[in-house]
């Protein structure tokens, strides 16, 4: 902690960044902050509890970030892959931030607990996670727990879903998407959902129906499933903040294990790897292709 | 001391002992532990490859399995027939899961295929730089003429290409390391009558004769080899081409182990190379003198071949 | 509001048998928007374009839907009606109501139902169209030839001749390429040199031709009619300017044992050389990983040798030339960089090729290849025309000649036949005869593959005439004993297996495009196959134009190729630039992708996935100057319209032309319970 | 195997919604009409430059409209018009599929085929296996009736459980943590 | 060419190459003739099939000329035909497979020495686990191999060591019968076609 406080006050008093994006202490656990001044660098903190994925702050639909020119964020090794995603799509210039890494063995699955670190409390992205600290980050600072072994919870109940008969699956995610009320926080806090204007928002046409009703749903989640294939990072985010608890995870996490069997790819930290939708090989599986 | 695997065949507890004596009389010297496949049995051989694939296939997952369940990851197999059936039957297995499935169920055991087969030349060759460590008595002036036959080096496939199946070196640079002089020659590769030998000896003793000659018009003093069957045809059948005018001369036929151990100063009877039908003194003649201790085991071999001469 | 016209053709009984048309006109009068809908016996018929004419002036359509055969058919031919009758082009679509309908349909009420489905559908499309307009894009009328070979140079002086200018560039220091090293030419046998020497001075002369040898491509931007390349002059370490081609240099240069490329390394050059006689241009090279010199240099001494310099009258010689970049706008680009052949070694470019180790792996001295023998047999080569091995300069008296070395072999080299090997296996048959009296050329053959304008006579010759001993069957080995080389073959025609002793060997190794071709096809954006040769366009129909318009290409870099069709396929190139620059404007059809700059994000997924290059990155700038979005820009000249840009872009900000998300739509609201 | 009848689903035609590109598929398709191949008129063609401009939205909206069954047909492997499109579209689709299977649509009611234009025979197979497939499952209600809040399951066969929904199954998979919540009991 | 057309096996219902590609999972079909296989057999002066004519007749459905005594039983299975094969045929393979199928006995014989030589050492493996090699030698001279052939040299084997006087037996007896007793099930099986 003292070292991550004392790098972000050097760079801030050395003028390096003109803010640092990190984790402080809230009223009800930890929470995002921007840290502007040197002295301010002392209110940072990084513990089990900072789950946020940050990378969705550097988003150039964040204006106001953008105004404070170059910054410094608090990097996980599963927030890098974000980071780098942003520099493969051209949304962050490399260049202009500045990435302090630090050692991860896992995080929490809700913020606000005062749980501690646990396999009972573990969020289930941390499960399986080979990361302890970020490739691409420019400072690396902390230690690291040991992490926490497999399988995922979801990997899990994803099988379960894939064995069951079609039907059943049809009705578990009817009954799940009926409750979507296209709050669209799971767009709002995604690091790579970054459009200025959403597909869901245009009208003319509309592809995705506007009112909450499960028709629209599917083609919104349909929608942001495919936009997401081969880029998702896997932070967990939109089904942290889904606030009707739709178990969004089970979607995304699906299509990165058809990505990864597939087309042997997973989401990489290095900015250089080509993201596996919109690139091709000539041999690439065709079994379902008449 | 590294531990590896090890299948001797019934080559190696029958008419080629002395290839087996002369393994293991070197591998201590190459820090190389054998570990021998609990109760192995016959890999088929080609009687078993010319007559039922499955058989050809099962007999030697059996082998297989049994080195898998003791934790082996790979296993020598010195005779060239049997790596060739081991190493095929792997691959066999490996690129089909209807095969691997039919032969687990006729196994009954849960065998995975884990098991690496290895060749003596890939084991050897990885050992090149101890074999010419512990040359106290290299064998200098010897010209060998170092046959690999048919099953040592292809298909690539199947050996996982350790060597260059046309233009194979490993055994060369085994020999070197034993300070022997390889002689460039034609017919390494060419095939020796195999499983024949006994059901078609005419047609053995064409082939082999005409590697022989091409070995001795290469100026080679012996041929090396590393196959049971090779051996027996170009050593037992050498009076048989004589009889039939197909050769002239005695021409010393070694295991490449046995190569190896007269370079690292072993006493020649521990090789077994007393048991071989054509002479091998010449061999230990030209030997003579070059190490320490050389002498008395020059000495010790030429009687022991006079012994069953 | 639109005012669309529904016109449905009867096509004779085509459609009218199974599709009621009266009954489509009927069905399409109640959508909202269609004011006039008529059927009709024959709409493509005079009095049929008539009545659409008529309809456009007399009701003011804003839109036209023909709802008759496929659009491949006669959409052409409605959109010119349209246009005649003053409305644009794009507003008048095709309904297909008879191949994918009429045609296939036994059930008259099946089937008119789903022929008023189908002109729905193309109703609500047109309702979105918007009119377009060709798009107009200038054309630079010079070409660029990459590739000094004979299908290079046939290229330059074609489009030369046709007027316009010609950039050459050639790799190596000379034009002529492989042309110039055969000795003679099946299935003729006139003297190889003798045809092209004066086709490389014309091009050396000639007042439109620019001629940039030793120098490479560097790097091709642009699109069709606008392309601007960088050319890298490699530095000759010789001044073009200055040097009078006297040869001095090379007299003196003391390095005279460096194996020649022109002469397959038998026979020697020096370091400073002008590669053969013929040479053009006429300058010598100095070769700087030869040159005492340069090698002095590069290990850190001080300049020695100089003999050259001193030498040279002229004041030539410049060791401190440097490579020069040159930037040259042109509108077409010829790809002409022709073959290398397959070496049998050990070391290969490619996993699946492996060499051929019962063949030596290429280390049996008197084992060759087939240039290796042209070069033998050229008057102008190392050996003045004698046949002589390699080895021990004796005349062969038993000479193999192996074909399919490499070709037709998937395991070890290619799987494609080279074509070119079969006739020039039978010519060099012929040549060896014609110089070795006493001489036997055995040829191991799989099929002998002769077809083109005299070469089945000419093969047939070879045997019949002049006695060349034909073996059916493939060499499994082949080892040298003493100085003869033994051969373990197989007559396959006789049954027998053949054990042979040669003096010398050939082999007719397989065609390959050059090394480097990706890296080139890259830089060009054109697409080539797994053994790196260039695709064309279509096999059948464009077969020397490639994806990318405005490339072309000619002889052995699309496929093995002999001289008549390389010769044939550059001037095939020639006319397609011709044509290209016959005008001073290009017209495409407006199916293009245009970005919607307000909401594009710049992410540029649809620059991953565009085959053609067409997305740029725009900046957009603030009252200032200042970049504040970077956003792409689809080039018009370089998109060919397929919309996987658009079925890619998250935010919909990229509309292909003529099939918008807002008329797909409609078509999908169209077919709607 | 949909929520309908047994009644309904004896005279059960199909709609499917075909989107095929201009220089494979569709010009195979006019080849089968040149050759008077006769097939099931089920099939609505929407013709498109390139497999590789159509979008999964494409087929979201045609279920929606009341499409039963989907095919997306292009230029083989090699074949594409403009280089790469299809093998675009087959990365994209092969996702996508995954995706609707997850999702609890069958997967056969979307058919993926290469036709040339020199296959008017295959388009005709396609056209007419694609159309005896979907026959089969029956319309495809439960989509385009989703905007209605329904807790009738899709496919279930047995009469008993239609009406009454797929309780069992979705309360399994809540008990066991994933789907917290209750499902709303509303009958169509 | 009439006897020709006469003789091809139309009996059954399954095509030779179909059978062998059933087998070995190999198109006999990719064979284009250029005898590169048969250049470099080293039994091709002494058989009378060699391996392309095998390729060509499997293709052409010759199940008749391939029987022959002296052909597929004197390979050596050295590979060297499979190695060397330019079009990634495996002749080696389709031999093997052609021998499984006459092994059956229903279609051909193979040669009296050569199937009693691995008749008898597949019963010592069978018998014991591991070859016997005395067992063998007796066992193959009263199964039909030549009687006086070896009888000379024996006693030289015998002075050397090299022979054991006793078998060894498998503790494994069990599993190794099994496998032979499955493997003779599925030849029957095969038989059936």
């Amino acid at each position: 902690m003292t070292e991550l406080r004392e790098l972000a006050r050097r760079l801030l008093s050395e003028g390096t960044v003109n803010a640092v994006l990190g984790w402080e202490e809230g009223p009800r656990g930890a929470r995002p902050a921007f840290v502007t001044t040197p002295d301010g660098a002392d209110r940072l903190i990084f513990d089990h509890r900072c789950v946020h994925n940050l990378a969705s702050y550097l988003s150039p639909r964040r204006p106001h970030l953008k105004r404070l020119g170059k910054v410094a964020m608090v990097l996980k090794p599963c927030d890098a892959r974000a980071v780098a995603g942003l520099i493969r799509e051209t949304q962050v210039p490399r260049e202009n931030v500045v990435l302090i890494g630090v050692r991860c063995g896992g995080v929490v699955t809700d913020p606000d607990s005062d749980a501690t670190l646990s396999e009972a409390t573990v969020a289930d992205r941390c499960r399986g996670c080979p990361d302890r600290e970020g490739k691409l980050a420019d400072h690396t600072v902390g230690t690291a727990g040991p992490g926490f072994p497999g399988p995922s919870h979801r990997a899990q109940k994803i099988e379960e879903l894939a064995a069951k008969p079609a039907d059943q699956r049809w009705a578990f995610w009817q009954a799940e998407l009926e409750k979507c009320v296209r709050c669209h926080a799971c767009r709002q806090v995604c690091p790579m959902c970054f459009c200025d204007r959403c597909l869901a928002d245009k009208t003319q046409p509309r592809w995705i129906e506007s009112s909450p009703h499960a028709r629209g749903n599917m083609a919104w989640h349909v929608a942001r499933a495919m936009h997401l294939a081969g880029r998702c990072v896997d932070c967990g985010e939109c089904e942290r903040v889904c606030p009707q608890g739709i178990p969004l995870g089970l979607i995304t996490r699906k299509i990165a294990s058809v990505v990864a069997e597939r087309y042997d790819f997973r989401p990489s930290d290095d900015p250089a790897v080509p993201a596996p939708v919109g690139t091709y090989r000539m041999d690439d599986p065709q079994e379902f292709i008449l | 001391m590294t531990k590896i695997g090890y299948f001797p065949g019934c080559s190696l507890h029958g008419l080629s002992r002395e290839y087996e004596e002369s393994l293991k009389a070197i591998v201590a010297g190459l820090d190389t532990e054998l570990v021998e496949v609990d109760d192995w049995s016959c890999c088929g051989a080609s009687s078993a490859h010319g007559t039922s694939h499955l058989l050809a296939v099962t007999l030697p997952a059996r082998n297989l399995a049994i080195a898998e369940s003791q934790g082996l990851p790979e296993v020598l197999a010195p005779c060239a027939a049997c790596y060739a059936r081991l190493a095929s039957a792997r691959h066999e297995i490996e690129g089909d899961t209807d095969l691997a499935g039919h032969v687990n169920r006729i196994l009954v055991r849960d065998f995975k295929n884990t098991v690496k087969v290895r060749s003596i030349l890939e084991v050897l060759k990885g050992q090149v730089a101890t074999i010419k460590a512990k040359a106290t008595n290299p064998l200098k002036d010897l010209k060998v003429a170092c046959y690999y036959g048919c099953l040592l080096v292809r298909p690539v496939e199947v050996t996982g290409g350790y060597d260059d199946p046309e233009d194979p070196s490993s055994m060369e640079d085994i020999c070197k390391a034993a300070g022997a002089v390889p002689v460039k020659w034609n017919r390494r590769l060419d095939c020796c009558g195999g499983g024949m030998s006994m059901s078609r000896t005419g047609s053995v003793v064409r082939l082999s004769a005409a590697i022989l000659k091409d070995a001795k018009a290469a100026g080679a003093d012996a041929v090396v080899v590393a196959c049971p069957m090779c051996h027996s045809n170009l050593d037992f059948r050498q009076k048989a081409m004589q009889q039939r005018g197909a050769w002239e001369g005695d021409m010393p036929v070694l295991f490449l182990t046995q190569v190896v151990g007269l370079s690292m100063g072993i006493d020649p009877k521990t090789l077994g190379m007393g048991r071989h039908f054509v002479s091998t003194n010449s061999v230990m003649a030209r030997t003579a003198g070059t190490g320490s201790g050389a002498g008395t085991g020059t000495n010790k071999a030429t009687a022991v071949a006079g012994e069953v001469g | 509001m639109a005012r669309i016209g529904v016109f449905v053709c009867h096509c004779g009984e085509n459609i009218g048998r199974t599709v009621d048309c009266h009954a489509v006109a009927e069905g399409c009068k109640d959508v909202p928007g269609v004011v006039h809908s008529v059927d009709y016996k024959y709409m493509c018929s005079d009095p049929g374009q008539q009545m659409v004419k008529k309809a456009i002036e007399e009701k003011g359509l804003t839109g036209v839907v023909v709802a008759a055969c496929s659009p491949h058919m006669h959409e052409k031919t409605f959109r010119r009606a349209a246009a005649g009758a003053g409305l644009n082009a794009f507003l008048c679509e095709m309904a297909n109501v008879r191949e994918h309908c009429s045609w296939i349909h036994e059930d008259r009420e099946k089937a008119t139902v789903k022929a008023i489905d189908i002109t729905r559908t193309i109703i609500e499309k047109v309702k979105h169209n918007v009119p377009l307009s060709t798009i107009r894009i200038p054309v630079t009328r010079r070409a660029l030839v990459i590739g000094g070979g004979i299908a290079g140079i046939q290229a330059a002086l074609d489009i030369a001749d046709g007027g316009r200018e010609v950039i050459l560039v050639e790799k190596g220091p000379s034009i002529g390429g492989h042309m110039s090293q055969l000795s003679e030419t099946f299935p003729t046998l006139d003297c190889s040199q003798c045809i092209l020497t004066p086709r490389m001075v014309e091009v050396y002369q000639h007042p439109r031709i620019k001629l940039y040898a030793y120098s490479e491509v560097e790097s091709v931007e642009g699109y069709i009619g606008n392309f601007k390349v960088t050319v890298r002059r490699k530095a000759r370490s010789v001044d073009e300017e200055k040097c009078n081609g006297c040869g001095a240099c090379t007299q003196v240069c003391p390095n005279k044992k460096i194996p020649s490329e022109f002469d397959c390394g038998l026979g020697k050059r020096t370091a400073i050389y002008v590669p053969f006689p013929q040479a053009v241009p006429n300058l010598p090279t100095v070769d700087r990983n030869k040159c005492l010199l340069f090698m002095n240099r590069a290990k850190g001494r001080p300049d020695t040798c100089k003999k050259c310099a001193e030498a040279c009258e002229k004041g030539a010689i410049d060791f401190d030339q440097q490579d020069r970049l040159i930037t040259e706008d042109v509108g077409a680009i010829v790809v002409a960089t022709g073959y290398q052949l397959y070496t049998i070694g050990k070391d290969q470019p490619k996993d699946n090729l492996k060499g051929y180790g019962e063949y030596g792996y290429g280390t049996i001295p008197d084992v060759i290849d087939g240039l290796q023998f042209e070069r033998l047999a050229s008057a102008s080569g190392p050996t003045s025309g004698k046949i002589l091995r390699p080895s021990d300069g004796k005349v062969p008296k038993r000479i193999v000649f192996l074909q399919c070395i490499g070709s037709r072999d998937p395991q070890k080299g290619m799987e494609y036949c080279s074509k070119i090997c079969c006739m020039y296996v039978a010519k060099h048959t012929m040549l060896y005869h014609h110089k070795v009296h006493d001489g036997v050329a055995t040829v191991f053959y799989m099929d002998i593959r002769a077809a083109g304008k005299g070469y089945e006579e000419f093969s047939r010759r070879a045997i019949e005439e002049e006695g060349a001993q034909y073996i059916r069957g493939r060499v499994s080995r082949m080892w040298r004993e003493g100085d003869v080389i033994k051969i373990l073959g197989f007559d396959t025609l006789e049954g027998e297996p053949i054990e042979m002793d040669a003096d010398m060997v050939v082999l007719a190794t397989a065609m390959r495009p050059q090394p480097g071709i990706d890296v080139l096809a890259q830089k060009l954006s054109v697409s080539y196959d797994q053994h790196g040769f260039i695709n064309e366009a279509h096999p059948k129909l464009r077969p020397v134009e490639t994806n990318t318009a405005g490339i072309y290409v000619a002889g052995a870099c699309q496929a093995p190729r002999d001289i008549p069709d390389a010769v044939a396929m550059a001037s095939a190139t020639a006319s397609k630039v011709l044509g290209l620059f016959a005008n001073e404007m290009l017209e495409r059809e407006p199916t293009v992708a245009r970005v919607d700059e307000g909401t594009c994000a710049g992410c540029f997924h649809c620059e991953r996935v565009c085959a053609y290059g067409a997305v740029e990155h725009k900046d957009i700038k603030d009252r200032a100057g200042n970049v504040v979005r970077v956003i792409a820009y689809v080039n018009p000249g370089v998109c060919q319209g397929c919309g996987t840009c658009e079925a890619t872009c998250p935010s919909k900000s990229v509309e292909l032309q003529g099939f918008t998300d807002e008329q797909i739509w409609s078509e999908i609201q169209a077919l709607g319970v | 195997m949909d929520s309908t009848t047994p009644a309904t689903a004896g005279g059960f035609e199909p709609r499917i919604t075909a989107f095929v590109c201009n220089w494979c598929t569709y010009t195979g398709a006019d080849l089968a009409g040149t050759s008077r191949l006769q097939m099931a008129s089920n099939v609505r063609i929407i013709r498109l430059p390139c497999t590789g401009r159509i979008d999964p939205m494409f087929i979201t909206k045609a279920f929606e409209r009341g499409a039963d069954g989907i095919i997306v047909s292009g230029c083989h492997p090699a074949d594409c018009h403009y280089n790469a499109g299809n093998y675009h579209a087959r990365r994209r689709f092969a996702i996508f599929r995954e995706l609707m299977d997850f999702l609890g649509v069958d997967p056969s009611r979307i058919t993926f085929s290469w036709v040339s234009a020199s296959e008017g025979a295959k388009w005709r197979d396609v056209v007419n296996d694609a159309v005896t497939r979907v026959r089969a499952l029956g319309p495809f209600t439960a989509y385009r009736n989703m905007v209605v809040v329904q807790a009738t399951a899709p496919k279930s066969s047995s009469p008993e459980h239609a009406g009454e929904g797929e309780g069992l199954p979705m309360q399994s998979l809540a008990a066991d943590g994933v789907a917290p919540g209750a499902s709303k009991e509303v009958t169509a | 060419m009439g006897s020709h057309e006469h003789s091809r096996n139309h009996s059954g219902p399954e095509p030779l190459a179909a059978r062998v590609q059933r087998m070995t999972g190999l198109n006999p079909a990719c064979c284009y003739q250029c005898g590169k296989c048969s250049a470099g057999c080293p039994m091709a002066a002494e058989t009378t099939l060699r391996p392309h004519d095998v390729m060509r007749l499997v293709a052409r459905d010759r199940l008749d000329k391939l029987a022959d005594a002296d052909g597929l039983w004197l390979c050596l299975t050295c590979e060297t035909c499979t190695s060397r094969c330019p079009n990634g045929c495996d002749p080696a393979r389709t031999m093997d497979a052609l021998r499984e199928i006459f092994a059956t006995g229903k279609d051909g014989k193979p040669p009296k020495a050569i199937s009693a030589f691995h008749k008898s050492f597949l019963a010592q493996v069978r018998a014991h686990g591991r070859l016997f090699e005395m067992g063998l030698i007796m066992s193959y001279k009263l199964g039909g191999g030549p009687m006086f052939a070896d009888v000379t040299t024996t006693p030289s084997v015998l002075a050397r060591g090299k022979l054991g006087l006793a078998p060894h037996n498998v503790k494994g007896l069990d599993e190794v019968r099994r496998i032979f007793d499955a493997c003779a099930a599925v030849a029957a099986e095969e038989e059936g076609r």
